[in-house]
């Protein structure tokens, strides 16, 4: 059973037909997504047919990863080159949990295109910051620099001050081992994901780059989520744009604020919610009153509903491409359980379909 | 002549762009085609002879009767004559204002004054986050011109602002003056955490301490000079302030020290 | 179906067929004039040029950093635009499909993406995949990557460093090799900043020249059709034509090609020491049968460039605009996203005239091709107005006099009178590049060609006929009428297929494994990963 | 030659000849007014005449706190020159060295005019850095940081090109006492018109001059026929009652602050009247062919 009209089972055309009708007939549609390459692509093609207005589940943390890149930019590595040339290695306040195997894997190896010996790693925490992984900080040896009652801002604002010859009133831990470790560094690295504040991403890149008019340094960036960021790509690549993005004019406009889709629901902007999860018994948020139609991974109906269709897993039930942060770019990803359930791609293309004008072609 | 007035009729059903609707672009437009004109933001977008009842002539002179949340880009890119809200304004009024004069009389959302040029802007309600700050991706917010704000300002006042006033007469959020490059933001009242985080120059004159100041601010302590009683006499001459902000001998800090630290933070003494 | 296109005037120089004659297209191909069958559709092009469909051979269309550059450039491109018609996402901003909508609207129906990042041609691939209506394809980036530097370090045998090629273009599906500033980039992870053709990677102790070199020499080898695609050291520096001149000298009788001459086209004369070595570049370009090159015109106005010569991107962070800009330190090249703008002052004036002086100069049009270097002289939109100014020394004239003066002092450009004619157009942007890329089926309009064609309208105003051209076919199809894309469909990535040796394999497996701690299917992509019927079209090696 | 008599004072009926010249003005401000008008004597020091000093400089009038920009006392200066680079190169001069490094002065523009001038545009580099640029109300000032605390100084200042040099009259009297005190009245009357300045030691010259001389190379050499000692010798200007001279030279924002100013001076000597001061009152011309301007004496009398 993969389709329920409200909680009653119904055939997977009909869920299409059901859903197309509700796309056809809203004013204002919304879309949240969650799914590999092809899946967004597909969502991102169908958004634009039906005038809708697209962002990631989580865009929150999004916004301010897109925000560093169209704000401010910066120096950037990819992790594969991390690996082999970075000789002195800091982490950036907190670095969530689906990348501590790829620190590992860096903590287990040492440059080998570099001169130096091994790593030298440091992280930089403010106030609040959760602890470092334990495995990570006792094989990693990591030197924490920062101070107990100063947030991370501060922390890098105190750092920054203090790599650009400016007074500060204040220390921090260990700031003298890690000045004098980038001192002597050919290849440092800051590593840094999950921003708790975009300001902090702007005092980060502006170190890298009073630091790189007399050496080199870089960053790592792990997005805090990798699907997320393989959206981000194909958005920007399809509409010129990354979300936040809506087409109810027709072009895309792009516009963090307006296209906020939390926003638009509790501004009662907007009058269908389209929430598509490729992640395991994943749910979307309850709005009361608005239509939702859920893409999910789930045997049952989402109570509240008004559509329901289960859906397969790129990389599992068929294959995909994703964003992949060990290598710094995209990656096929091969069914490991190949099943007959719907891709969100042919989902979305049944849906065109059903939205049928002939001379459009699908994408 | 009486003025052009757009008389709401009801809360609209969608956000609108009324960005159309200024003294430079409706200046010899017959009232027929100005009601056609299209402001709507969603797919099925509403004409501005949908929400608004239209009197009046003369262009240069715009009254909206009655506000809303959602009317957006309110005197956006307007350069000349007067446009007043007698209600609420949505997001980014007077973006990228070039002059003239834009009065709302209820509360602004978003950054208001967004990339502004020149001219002025007068909120007499609250005003949300980022006042004259830039949109995605653009590098520097406002460029010119005057924002007075007589309620509370949300967080991010002047972000990346590059020359102008802003004026916050009853406090403002968190980080005022974020990444500022030059200009003067004025604020009495309580002011959120770390006022000119980032910024690389300019002025934000207080009225008081704040309480919350970033470690990259250095105390350069009470200084003796001219330029605070020249400031006070315009902000008085402009009706912004009806006593002077700094006075004799204000203290003032340096920074942000995180970046060139070539801004200052003044504050009367006491 | 068999459509004919009648009473037009054909060019067509790679048949030597030009003047007056019908051209019949069946199932997608141009065919001879059938001797009894009538046409099921006639389009009269009486008035008309037909010319095949044009090729552009270095146009930065879609991969990481063209991608990236958009991310970092939103407010460049705000939509204000309402969709004129049912064709997805056309007037989207800078996207994949504006890209190929904008490139058919002037009869262009085959565009190469000349900097593959190998390590990202499965991202390279799913963008050109979602550039409609034209063909595409791409240059391999090599040499600053560890692998090869290693190789050459270590004197490997030709017979492993083709190996490796091989590899490479089959892996990252590409239809030939670029290097671009060899060896510069991995220097520049040891921070050296300024890098010349005789200089050496520190930890490789190998030099530029050798680098490009062993490309050339093994590219040569395994019969890759296109030469060696060198984007050479010093872009952009005063004094560099030196550079140029020392690496067009290099080709040593083997085929070359040099990228967006234009931009090595300096020297120091002036009082800003900075003046036009043009005519002398033209010159050796004249007098070297090996050496093919394309220019890199600059044109005026807002741009981005994009480039994986990271060296020289970093030093032009300095004069960004608007002043925010990208560095990426990737495996290999990685790369810079640096906007700009070119504005009609000295150096932008002095530019403009160096990229027209080389094009005007350089006597054979089948060795000089037409590109911007798009975006990094200019968007590709700008070809129109490119076309004027080659084919009229009024247009030149009437864009100098908005130019600094002094500039234009320093060069030739106002003595030269030569105006291209319709038949030289047409061999610099259709029969030669088809040529230099080894593809026989397009470029001409003769019987076995596919039938990529372009019709424009004959007029007094060069920019409008080629800005909006009347009729465009893709393999067959109607796809834009009077400038306007009429029709969607998909393209192909044109790619070589060489053959990757076994050993290779083995080699290559044990090196990510090793030193990526991944296994190479992390690195490699079936072409179903595409998700789209038929995403590429083999072309042959030279045997 | 008429002659006119007002109050026992015999006027020539003859005409003072000035010249078109460039002018700016600026407004000093300090903590006193006696330390806003010591960076404005320092400033207008050596400025008595363009042919030596490249500007005629003097304070204009005294300004109340109360009406200058930043609310302390200050004065108006005036500065006089026959180019736009000149006068630029003499206000950037005499600004850094003698109002910049004035304890607790500041600086604004003084006049409104057709052209401007750099002010601390042009001594904001002094700041090293460190100077501030400050916009509003329509004005730029920046602030550059000094020992004692900031000087602040609007960016620029208004150019006229309407400025007329060269203004006088002649003062003469029984003996160097009268002269003196009749000079002094007019100066005193002078100095509360507006607009105009007496750039001549305490507004007043002795050493009137005739064009050109003997010696090579003397643009000009002692007016022989005014000169009481000479009177036997040379074809003199002067009757026996007459055993002193002295001049009043007054530069003008205008042809109307000139006027003023005239009348102002001759009212002020007519009324102290000739037993204590001025028995005839003249003025230098060229005979009307070099300078535009005519100032005739019997025009400006009370």
């Amino acid at each position: 059973m993969v389709a329920w009209i409200g909680s009653r089972t119904v055939p997977l055309p009909a869920a299409i037909e059901h859903v197309a009708k509700l796309l056809a007939k809203s004013r204002c549609p919304v879309f949240s997504l969650d799914s590999d390459v092809h899946g967004c692509r597909s969502l991102i093609a169908l958004a634009e047919r039906v005038g809708a207005t697209y962002d990631h589940v989580n865009g929150r943390d999004l916004a301010h990863e897109v925000a560093l890149h169209t704000d401010i930019g910066g120096f950037f590595a990819t992790a594969t080159e991390v690996r082999r040339r970075a000789d002195v290695i800091v982490i950036v306040g907190d670095i969530p949990a689906a990348h501590h195997d790829l620190l590992l894997s860096l903590a287990a190896t040492k440059p080998d295109l570099s001169r130096a010996a091994g790593r030298r790693w440091f992280r930089i925490n403010g106030k609040g910051g959760p602890a470092l992984e334990g495995e990570l900080r006792r094989r990693a040896k990591v030197v924490e620099v920062g101070a107990p009652d100063l947030p991370i801002d501060a922390v890098l604002g105190i750092l920054r001050a203090s790599l650009g010859g400016r007074r500060t009133p204040a220390a921090l831990t260990d700031i003298d081992a890690l000045l004098g470790a980038l001192g002597k560094a050919s290849f440092p690295v800051f590593v840094f994901s999950r921003p708790t504040d975009p300001a902090s991403l702007a005092m980060l890149q502006g170190m890298l780059i009073d630091i790189n008019r007399k050496q080199r340094a870089s960053a790592l960036f792990l997005p805090s989520d990798d699907d997320a960021w393989g959206m981000v790509l194909a958005s920007t690549w399809m509409t010129g744009f990354p979300p936040r993005t809506g087409f109810s004019t027709g072009s895309p406009v792009y516009d963090p604020w307006l296209c906020d889709i939390d926003r638009m629901i509790a501004a009662k902007e907007a009058d269908l919610y389209l929430w598509v999860s490729e992640r395991d018994e994943a749910r979307p948020p309850r709005r009361g009153g608005l239509p939702t139609i859920a893409l999910v991974r789930s045997d049952r109906p989402f109570s509240g509903a008004a559509v329901t269709v289960r859906i397969g897993k790129a990389g599992l039930d068929h294959d995909g491409v994703v964003y992949s942060s060990r290598i710094g770019t995209l990656r096929a990803a091969t069914a490991t359980a190949p099943s007959d359930l719907p891709s969100v791609a042919a989902i979305a293309g049944e849906l065109q379909h059903a939205l049928q004008s002939e001379d459009m072609a699908s994408c | 002549m009486k003025p052009l007035t757009f008389m709401l009729r009801s809360e609209p059903e969608e956000r609108l762009d009324l960005s159309g609707l200024t003294p430079d672009k409706l200046a010899g437009m017959p009232v027929a085609e100005i009601a056609g004109l299209k402001i709507g933001l969603s797919r099925r977008p509403a004409t501005v002879g949908d929400v608004f009842k239209i009197t009046g002539t003369d262009a240069s002179n715009i009254v909206f009767a009655g506000g809303s949340g959602r009317f957006d880009l309110v005197g956006a890119e307007m350069g000349t004559g007067r446009i007043r809200v007698e209600g609420d304004v949505g997001a980014r009024p007077g973006r990228r204002m070039a002059g003239g004069t834009l009065v709302i009389e209820g509360k602004a959302g978003l950054q208001a004054g967004s990339g502004m040029k020149n001219g002025r802007i007068e909120i007499n309600g609250d005003a949300g986050e980022g006042i004259g700050g830039p949109m995605a991706g653009e590098i520097h917010g406002m460029t010119g011109g005057l924002i007075i704000v007589r309620g509370k300002a949300g967080h991010r006042p002047g972000e990346r602002m590059r020359r102008g006033i802003i004026a916050l007469l009853k406090g403002c959020g968190d980080y005022a003056g974020l990444g500022m490059i030059a200009g003067t933001i004025v604020a009495t009242g309580r002011v959120g955490r770390y006022p000119g985080h980032l910024m690389k120059r300019g002025s934000l004159l207080f009225d008081r301490r704040p309480a919350d100041l970033s470690l990259t601010f250095m105390d350069c302590g009470r200084v003796d000079i001219a330029f605070p009683a020249l400031f006070d006499r315009y902000l008085m001459e402009e009706k912004i302030l009806d006593r002077p902000l700094l006075g004799a001998k204000p203290y003032r800090f340096g920074g942000d020290n995180a970046v060139l630290g070539k801004g200052e933070i003044m504050f009367p003494k006491g | 179906m068999l459509i004919r296109l009648a009473g037009g005037e054909v060019v067509d120089p790679a048949n030597g067929l030009t003047g007056k004659r019908d051209v019949w297209i069946k199932d997608g191909f141009v065919v001879e004039k059938p001797v009894s069958k009538r046409a099921d559709k006639t389009y009269d092009v009486s008035g008309c040029l037909i010319m095949a469909g044009a090729i552009d051979i270095h146009s930065h269309i879609g991969g990481g950093n063209v991608n990236t550059a958009r991310l970092l450039l939103p407010e460049q491109h705000a939509a204000h635009l309402k969709r004129p018609l049912h064709t997805p996402l056309s007037n989207a901003g800078w996207s994949t499909f504006s890209t190929g909508c904008l490139y058919a609207q002037m009869g262009f129906t085959t565009v190469v993406e000349p900097a593959m990042s190998p390590s990202n041609a499965l991202h390279t691939h799913m963008e050109l995949a979602d550039i409609p209506i034209i063909d595409k394809a791409t240059l391999a980036i090599l040499g600053n990557d560890d692998f090869l530097l290693s190789m050459i370090r270590d004197d490997a045998s030709p017979a492993m460093i083709d190996d490796y090629v091989a590899w490479t273009v089959s892996r990252s599906r590409a239809l030939g090799v670029k290097v671009i500033n060899a060896g510069a980039a991995a220097a520049f992870k040891e921070n050296v900043r300024n890098f010349a053709f005789d200089d050496v990677v520190p930890s490789y102790g190998v030099s530029s020249r050798r680098i490009v070199e062993t490309l050339q020499a093994s590219v040569g080898r395994l019969g890759i059709p296109h030469p060696l695609h060198v984007h050479a050291n010093n872009l952009g520096i005063a004094g560099n034509a030196a550079t140029a001149a020392e690496t067009i000298q290099a080709s040593a009788g083997q085929p070359l090609h040099l990228a967006h001459l234009q931009f090595y086209g300096y020297g120091t004369e002036g009082k800003r020491g900075f003046s036009s070595e043009a005519a002398r570049l033209a010159e050796l370009v004249n007098g070297n049968r090996d050496v093919t090159i394309d220019v890199g015109q600059v044109m005026f106005g807002q741009t981005v460039t994009i480039s994986s010569d990271v060296t020289r991107q970093y030093a032009g962070m300095r004069t960004a605009h608007p002043k925010k800009s990208i560095i990426f330190d990737g495996d290999g090249n990685g790369g810079g996203i640096v906007p700009y703008r070119y504005r009609k002052d000295y150096y932008g004036s002095l530019q403009w005239a160096v990229g027209l002086e080389l094009f005007l100069l350089i006597d054979d049009p089948w060795r000089v091709f037409f590109t911007t270097d798009h975006p990094n002289g200019a968007p590709f939109t700008a070809y129109p107005e490119l076309f004027e100014l080659l084919m009229s020394r009024d247009a030149r004239n009437a864009k100098m006099a908005e130019l600094d003066r002094s500039a234009l002092e320093l060069t030739t450009l106002g003595s030269i009178s030569r105006e291209y004619t319709l038949e030289e157009v047409a061999v610099m942007t259709r029969a030669a590049p088809a040529r230099l890329l080894g593809l026989d089926d397009r470029g001409h309009l003769g019987p076995g060609a596919i039938a990529d064609i372009a019709v424009y309208r004959k007029g007094q105003d060069i920019q409008k006929m080629f800005r909006d051209a009347a009729l465009v076919f893709k393999d067959g199809d109607l796809v834009v009428r009077d400038g306007v894309v009429t029709h969607y469909r998909w393209g192909r990535a044109l790619r070589l297929n060489p053959p990757p040796d076994k050993g290779m394999i083995k080699r290559m497996q044990a090196y990510h494994e090793e030193r990526y701690g991944l296994s190479l299917d992390w690195f490699t992509f079936p072409d179903s990963a595409i998700a789209r019927e038929n995403p590429f079209a083999e072309v042959a090696c030279r045997s | 030659m008429q002659e006119l008599i007002r109050n026992g004072i015999i006027v020539d009926d003859t005409f003072a000849e000035a010249f078109g010249m460039r002018a700016t003005a600026i407004i000093i401000t300090a903590p006193t007014l006696k330390w806003a008008r010591q960076a404005a004597i320092t400033m207008t020091g050596f400025a008595t005449s363009v042919i030596g000093c490249g500007c005629e400089a003097a304070i204009d009038i005294d300004i109340p706190a109360s009406k200058t920009p930043d609310g302390r006392p200050g004065c108006r200066v005036m500065i006089f020159a026959m180019s736009t680079d000149e006068l630029q190169k003499q206000l950037k001069a005499r600004l850094g060295q003698c109002v910049l490094t004035s304890p607790g002065s500041a600086c604004f523009a003084g006049l409104e005019g057709s052209a401007s001038l750099d002010l601390g545009s042009s001594l904001r580099y002094f700041g090293d850095g460190w100077q501030i640029s400050k916009k509003f109300g329509g004005r730029h000032y920046w602030r550059v940081p000094v020992m004692d605390g900031e000087f602040l100084c609007e960016a620029k200042t208004g150019m006229t090109k309407e400025a007329v040099g060269g203004g006088n009259f002649l003062l003469l009297a029984a003996d160097a006492e009268k002269a003196l005190a009749a000079a002094e009245r007019a100066v005193a009357a002078i100095g509360k018109v507006p607009g105009a300045i007496m750039p001549f030691p305490g507004g007043i010259v002795r050493s009137g001059s005739k064009v050109g001389g003997k010696y090579k190379g003397m643009m000009a050499s002692t007016n022989d026929a005014y000169a009481p000692t000479l009177r036997g010798v040379v074809k003199s200007a002067l009757g026996p009652d007459i055993n002193a001279v002295l001049e009043i030279v007054i530069d003008g924002e205008n042809d109307d602050a000139v006027t003023a100013a005239m009348r102002a001076g001759l009212k002020a000597v007519i009324d102290f009247g000739p037993k204590r001061g001025a028995l005839r009152i003249s003025a230098g011309n060229y005979g009307g062919k070099l300078g535009k301007f005519h100032y005739h004496l019997k025009d400006l009398l009370p």
